[in-house]
């Protein structure tokens, strides 16, 4: 990591954003490390979650929102059930997720794709169409194989329907996601 | 009526926030107020000299210090006056520091509440009236709760100093937790080696009355003059008959009674001498466990003692005795091991406590000082030391630090190694907290000299994984998730305040903070003196600390018994009640409610019957004042007219 | 804090000199940010308060009254807040035949320790005191029966 | 004993991938005398994707159906899959707690949610409201096989603020809820541990390391099988064990099964209407040798009997070449 020069670099806005936003207090983390230490994910991370808290603690905005941890995250809510200083970190890497997306600064495009497609299809038929979400999703991420092997097992047990169960109140499901979209857009 | 208005600075203190100079130009156009100032430290000796100086120069009969909390120097000034000439009681202070200028920041506001609260203070000062202290006797004898190091060492400096001791302690023996402790940091001494001399001290020492197994039940009185009533609980066994042989100990068939000295380490019998130095060195039956009180049968004991000192029949004993002071050292107890469920909460048996610990090491613990861990008596190779178990951990409701534990884990990583030379230890930790003198060089050693690796990072779990304990940490420095296979984990658990802390500061009117450690006079300044008079602190009872903090307790707090011992008699607070005989009408209202039994009733001549307050036994709080209808009691310096007084100054319609 | 007016309004308090007031100095010592609103009347115990101090207080000038002693079985004299509960409970009831709301007066419990429990308590009554807004500007005082 | 009625919201995935876990929950209950009744016209929970969004849209998608299941005057609604039931506890409990927040989420929504639903999970109706005691009551068959590994997942009992059911480190309701129904248990640490979520289809490799740990921990705790009360743990753990075994070079073979089929099976309810065939890894085999608790028990005393016997006749030749 290159120098980080405190007096300049420290994004305060970006502290009080997500404070605000995810009602917890940065600065009450002390770093233990107890969050690291169960994280399912640390493995994977480009930085373990106590350091995203310390990156948060130092308004690192970019370094954090362009990192692939706050993608990686699970919301297995280890951490939150277990830091000490009463912190609920999972709240923070889900509002560091929000903050990214509405950033556009995503850094774990597959995730986020996945999840797009998740709730385009939620958009659209008011419910989860698996098969549809599946095959959009590798369509679209290139990886047109993806679990093309369990695809067969699955279909063997009578477990996937080819068509999707539209609810008859889908339109407003489709709603919801419109007038959320609306107000996004008047609140900039 | 000449009052003078003293406003101080406090440095920048007060005058950061507050306009001193235009309260004191505020206070000169008050009626009755001849003269007002602002001094820049006016408890500094110049400062009082100012006072003094003024008192003579501009013939001030009331003095009016706005300043810092009365509770603060109240005191102090009140002694400026007098040596002025004027009676201590027409003092009155105005709490400008903690109460305005240190909780805003707006100048104006702050100014203009100064202006109000120093003219309340002069409304009541005018109307202040001189008061005068009788002298009463002081019972020279000492009350020590506690027989932990810090208690014993204050009753053996009080008894040196000729004062007659009280020693009570709740438990069999005395010797608290240091008499668990195997060797002590930073000096690895053994701890009993040290600690055994002063326990046969206290047995010996002709001017100390040990109670041991005993609690205070009762205490009336006040300084000076306490009736303290001591129960003695019932061992079972007549102490007078009893040797201590341990005869009994040896053929008691109930095996599996919980063992509190060694903290449940290894099963004890359901009568025992808690260890082998204890003192007093006498059995006790725990009828939790005996079958004769569970069954209603066995009798063994009885039978086979050869002094014929069990007595099932024994009941719990009260005594009375009377002292004139009072020290607290009723020291600390730890967290359950329930708290860390993430830890096992107990359920595995190779997770134990720093103090479980201490046992094992200990030559006359259960495993005779050999480390072996509990699920199959072998000797662990990998022991993981947890710190801050439970403290520093607000999740647990123990915010604070325990004081001791990162300096005890390093000197049991220590004796480890001393102990199983092949052995590796690691200490998950957030801080070494290594302050005192030789410590942090201690903590060093254990790394440098005796190879603990020592990993920054909180354990997140511990879970069982064949025969090891699998320890699931971070090193926060590394910025990695860590795991150690263990096989034997040792948590250092936090310092929380002793069982019944709270209820025994009941008894005694002391406060106690939020997690029950006694709340100390002043934190700096009174370190061992408690805000009510004649009770004092020593040792873990006020906080975590470790034994040379303790022992320097309870040698201050008997410093401090010296002190108020150092004269035969004492003067009473003359701030008490005092009934007006004409208006009081009999009703015997006050009597009913006063919390101390201070009024009586009173024959005049005439035989009418009135209220008459028994002056050394009033303690002043005024409830009687409160109650009486016809205003005829009067709690002296807090009375109706002058606490109408100062709600007058700022109700004014 | 923004909910306060910038106009002061007047409270007065009545503290235990060995719990509540001790909690209103160690708040001091923290720095803990405070209204400026109260007035503050050092009584040795919760018990030394007479009722007719705070009906007295309230009818002539006072917004709003405040009573902090020890916790109860931590009183310094026993159970001095014992008889100032029972007192003071008493009151409460009274104090709408007067023709005065009763949250304007309130008492609690606070010891020498709880520094940001005092903040807390002072925050917040002020707070109170200012949304039922002046006494004595409005006709509610003699509103009553 | 009083039927009881709560209503009830599968979810998507009960709907397709996880329909055993909707068949089994729903005859159990329907032993234990719950009547269950289907919110009409019920949509998506949202689950995680919708968090990562924005938390008001989150938690409008939720409450459109606590709305719905509030007009239908019943006050609590239980849920199999722990991920809608934590985006109902989440909507409900972020509502209650913050008028504004409230506001804004019914904005969004055509029918406002007013606060009058409690979420709980089968698993939680099982072990509170009806209890251990009904539980067992309607036990008819032992499975003698089966060593369970009860598998909780990461969200069914954390946080505990938002959970507020069971220990958030050592939940125990499912086991003992098994235990109630006579299966063998084992000491399963990793109950809690992370089996990848919802990251299978993007994040393969790292989901299937994940599952491997926990597949292997089972194995050491001595359990033949693993019961789970989520449809993605199942899932991560079941389908994608083929893929566990090609990437970690292992070869489990550890039926994933849902833990209402377990408790199905005991009630004597036949595997095929339990959806025990829709499991990639059978669990046949160790079904197999299910009998009647009434066989179990004179299987029992034959064994006892037997026992005795041996004993006997050994004491007898003891005393008989003592004698000689
Ligand atoms: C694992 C461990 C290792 C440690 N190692 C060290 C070390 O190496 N060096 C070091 O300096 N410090 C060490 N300490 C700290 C040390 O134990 C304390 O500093 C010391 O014991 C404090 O003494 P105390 O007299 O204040 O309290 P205690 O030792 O707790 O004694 C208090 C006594 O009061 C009695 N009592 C309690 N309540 C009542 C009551 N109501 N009425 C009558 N009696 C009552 C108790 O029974 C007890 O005998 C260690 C602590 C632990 C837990
Ligand atoms: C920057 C700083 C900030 C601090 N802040 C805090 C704080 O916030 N809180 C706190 O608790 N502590 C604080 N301390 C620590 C505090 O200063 C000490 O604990 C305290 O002053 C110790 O008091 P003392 O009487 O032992 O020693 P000293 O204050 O050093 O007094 C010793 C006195 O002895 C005199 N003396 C020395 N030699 C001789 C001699 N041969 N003959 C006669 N007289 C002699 C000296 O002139 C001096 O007056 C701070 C210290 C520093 C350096
Ligand atoms: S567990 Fe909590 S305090 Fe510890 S590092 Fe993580 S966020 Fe910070
Ligand atoms: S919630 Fe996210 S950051 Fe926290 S432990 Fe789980 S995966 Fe890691
Ligand atoms: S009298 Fe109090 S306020 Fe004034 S200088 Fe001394 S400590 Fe400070
Ligand atoms: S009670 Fe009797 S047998 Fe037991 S130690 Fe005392 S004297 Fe010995
Ligand atoms: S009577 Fe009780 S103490 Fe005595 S030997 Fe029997 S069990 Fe032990
Ligand atoms: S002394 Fe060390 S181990 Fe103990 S609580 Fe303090 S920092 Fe933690
Ligand atoms: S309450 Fe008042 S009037 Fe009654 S006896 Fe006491 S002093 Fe006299
Ligand atoms: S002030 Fe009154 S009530 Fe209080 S102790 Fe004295 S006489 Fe008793």
């Amino acid at each position: 990591m290159d120098v980080i020069n405190l007096t300049k670099s420290t994004d305060w806005n970006f502290i009080e954003e997500v404070s605000k936003e995810s009602g917890q207090n940065p600065s009450l983390c002390y770093q233990c490390g107890n969050c690291t230490a169960g994280c399912p994910y640390t493995n994977y991370f480009d930085f373990p979650v106590s350091q995203i808290m310390r990156l948060l603690q130092s308004g690192q905005k970019d370094t954090i929102l362009s990192s692939k941890a706050i993608w990686l995250c699970a919301t297995c809510e280890t951490c939150t059930t277990r830091c000490p200083c009463e912190i609920d970190v999972a709240n923070v890497m889900d509002t560091l997720r929000i903050i990214a997306r509405r950033e556009n600064k995503v850094s774990e495009k597959d995730i986020k794709l996945f999840y797009d497609t998740f709730l385009a299809s939620m958009k659209q038929h008011g419910r989860l169409f698996e098969v549809g979400t599946l095959m959009a999703y590798n369509l679209k991420s290139g990886h047109f194989f993806a679990d093309a092997e369990l695809g067969p097992k699955v279909m063997e047990k009578g477990k996937i329907h080819f068509f999707p169960n539209n609810i008859k109140g889908r339109d407003k499901v489709a709603k919801i996601f419109t007038r959320f979209q609306e107000k996004a857009k008047k609140h900039g | 009526m000449r009052v003078g208005v003293f406003i101080c600075h406090c440095g920048s203190n007060i005058a950061g926030t507050i306009d001193v100079a235009k309260v004191a130009a505020e206070m000169r156009k008050v009626p009755g107020v001849a003269f007002a100032t602002n001094y820049m430290y006016t408890c500094s000796e110049p400062g009082q000299d100012e006072i003094k100086e003024a008192i003579k120069r501009e013939k001030l009969n009331r003095i009016v210090v706005a300043a810092c909390s009365p509770r603060m120097h109240e005191l102090t000034f009140r002694r400026t006056i007098e040596k002025a000439g004027l009676n201590r009681y027409f003092l009155e202070m105005a709490n400008i520091r903690e109460h305005i200028s240190w909780i805003g920041l707006d100048k104006e506001a702050n100014t203009n509440k100064a202006i109000e609260s120093v003219k309340m203070a002069v409304a009541k000062a005018m109307n202040n009236k001189p008061l005068y202290s009788q002298s009463f006797k002081v019972n020279k004898r000492v009350l020590v709760i506690g027989g932990g190091v810090a208690g014993m060492q204050a009753a053996l400096d009080c008894a040196d100093g000729g004062l007659e001791v009280i020693l009570v302690e709740k438990s069999p023996s005395v010797g608290g937790m240091m008499a668990r402790l195997d060797k002590t940091f930073p000096t690895i001494d053994c701890s009993i080696c040290i600690l055994g001399p002063k326990m046969v001290d206290v047995a010996q020492h002709d001017k100390i009355k040990l109670y041991a197994y005993s609690e205070v039940d009762d205490i009336k009185g006040y300084v000076g003059n306490y009736q303290i009533k001591i129960k003695k609980k019932a061992t079972y066994v007549d102490w007078v008959k009893c040797t201590g042989c341990g005869a009994c100990m040896e053929k008691c068939p109930a095996k599996n009674s919980y063992d509190h000295f060694n903290f449940g380490v290894a099963p004890t019998r359901a009568i025992n001498i808690p260890f082998p130095q204890a003192i007093p060195k006498k059995a006790k039956i725990d009828p939790n466990y005996c079958r004769q009180f569970v069954k209603g049968k066995c009798g063994v004991c009885a039978k086979i003692c050869p002094t014929g000192a069990i007595n099932y029949e024994m009941q719990d004993e009260i005594i009375t005795e009377d002292v004139g002071a009072i020290i607290v050292a009723s020291g600390y107890g730890l967290v359950d091991m329930d708290k860390f469920p993430e830890y096992g909460a107990g359920r595995y048996p190779d997770v134990i406590t720093g103090i479980q610990y201490e046992r094992l090491l200990n030559a006359s613990g259960p495993t005779e000082g050999h480390i072996l861990r509990p699920s199959d008596k072998t000797e662990p190779k990998t022991v993981v030391f947890v710190s801050c178990a439970g403290s520093r951990d607000k999740s647990c409701g123990i915010p604070y630090c325990s004081n001791f534990c990162c300096m005890y884990i390093a000197k049991q990583a220590i004796l480890t190694k001393d102990h199983i030379p092949d052995s590796q230890s690691y200490v998950f930790y957030m801080d070494i907290r290594s302050p005192g003198k030789g410590y942090d060089e201690f903590t060093r050693r254990a790394q440098e000299d005796y190879g603990a690796k020592y990993v920054r990072g909180r354990v997140s779990r511990i879970y069982p994984k064949g025969k090891k304990m699998v320890v699931v940490g971070a090193d926060t420095l590394l910025g990695t998730q860590v795991e150690v296979e263990a096989d034997l984990v040792v948590l250092a658990t936090a310092v929380t305040a002793a069982p019944g802390a709270p209820q025994l500061a009941e008894k005694l009117h002391i406060s106690y903070d939020t997690f029950g450690f006694y709340v100390e006079g002043h934190p700096k300044l009174r370190p061992v003196e408690t805000n009510t008079a004649g009770v004092y602190l020593a040792g873990c009872a006020q906080g975590p600390k470790d034994i040379p903090a303790s022992v320097g307790q309870g040698s201050a707090a008997a410093s401090k018994v010296q002190a108020l011992f150092s004269k035969d008699m004492l003067e009473s607070d003359p701030a008490v009640a005092k009934v007006n005989e004409n208006t009081c009408v009999g009703c015997l209202k006050c009597i009913m409610t006063c919390p101390f039994g201070a009024v009586k009733e009173k024959e005049l001549r005439g035989g009418r019957i009135v209220a008459n307050v028994i002056e050394t036994v009033c303690a002043g709080c005024g409830v009687c004042t409160a109650t009486c209808p016809c205003g005829a009691i009067q709690l002296s310096h807090f009375t109706d007219n002058q606490l109408l007084a100062e709600v007058n100054t700022i109700c004014q319609k | 804090m923004s909910e306060i007016a910038p106009k002061e309004l007047r409270i007065v308090g009545f503290l235990c000199n060995w719990c509540s007031y001790g909690g209103a100095d160690t708040a001091g010592v923290s720095r803990f940010r405070q209204p400026t609103d109260l007035r503050i009347i050092r009584v040795p115990c919760s018990g030394r308060v007479d009722p007719l101090f705070i009906v007295k207080a309230l009818l002539n000038g006072a917004d709003g009254v405040l009573v902090s002693g020890c916790h109860p079985r931590d009183c310094h004299y026993t159970d001095g807040n014992f008889y100032a509960r029972r007192r003071l409970e008493m009151l409460k009831q009274l104090l709408p035949y007067l023709g005065i709301d009763e949250k304007r007066f309130h008492y609690t419990w606070i010891s020498a320790s709880e520094g940001q429990r005092w903040q807390k308590t002072v925050t917040d009554f002020t707070n109170q005191i200012h949304k039922l807004g002046p006494l004595h500007s409005t006709t509610e005082a003699h509103s009553g029966s | 004993m009083a039927e009881r009625e709560y209503a009830y919201y599968s979810g998507c995935s009960l709907e397709g991938t996880a329909v055993e876990y909707d068949m089994s929950m729903k005859l159990v209950l329907e032993a234990l005398d719950v009547n269950l009744k289907e919110p009409e016209d019920w949509s998506c929970c949202g689950s995680t994707p919708a968090h990562t969004v924005d938390h008001v849209l989150a938690a409008a998608l939720a409450a459109r159906n606590l709305s719905i299941i509030e007009k239908m005057g019943t006050d609590t609604v239980t849920v199999p899959c722990p991920s809608c039931l934590s985006a109902f506890k989440r909507a409900h409990l972020g509502m209650a707690g913050d008028a504004s927040f409230k506001d804004q989420v019914n904005d969004l929504i055509d029918e406002p949610y007013n606060g009058g639903v409690i979420s709980k999970s089968t698993l939680q109706i099982m072990y509170e409201d009806i209890g251990l005691e009904e539980v067992a009551k309607k036990v008819t068959h032992a499975l003698p096989d089966l060593v369970v590994a009860p598998y909780y997942g990461c969200i069914l009992t954390r946080p505990p603020e938002i959970a507020q059911f069971d220990d958030p480190e050592n939940p125990v309701s499912m086991d003992k809820i098994l235990e109630a129904v006579g299966v063998k248990v084992s000491s399963f640490v990793f109950k809690l541990e992370c089996c990848g979520a919802a990251f299978g289809v993007p994040k393969r490799d790292m989901v299937n390391r994940l599952t491997a740990k926990v597949l292997s921990m089972a194995l050491d705790s001595g359990a033949n099988c693993i019961a789970v009360a989520c449809p993605l743990c199942q899932q991560n753990l079941d389908l994608r064990q083929s893929q566990v075994n090609a990437l970690m070079g292992t070869n489990y073979n550890i039926p994933i099964l849902y833990f209402s089929q377990i408790v199905g099976l005991t009630y004597g309810l036949t595997p095929k209407e339990l959806g025990i065939d829709k499991l990639i890894v059978s669990a046949d085999d160790l079904i197999r040798s299910r009998i009647t608790v009434e066989e179990l028990a004179q299987n029992k005393a034959a064994a006892e009997a037997e026992e005795k016997a041996r004993k006997a006749k050994q004491k007898e030749d003891k005393t008989k070449t003592e004698e000689t």
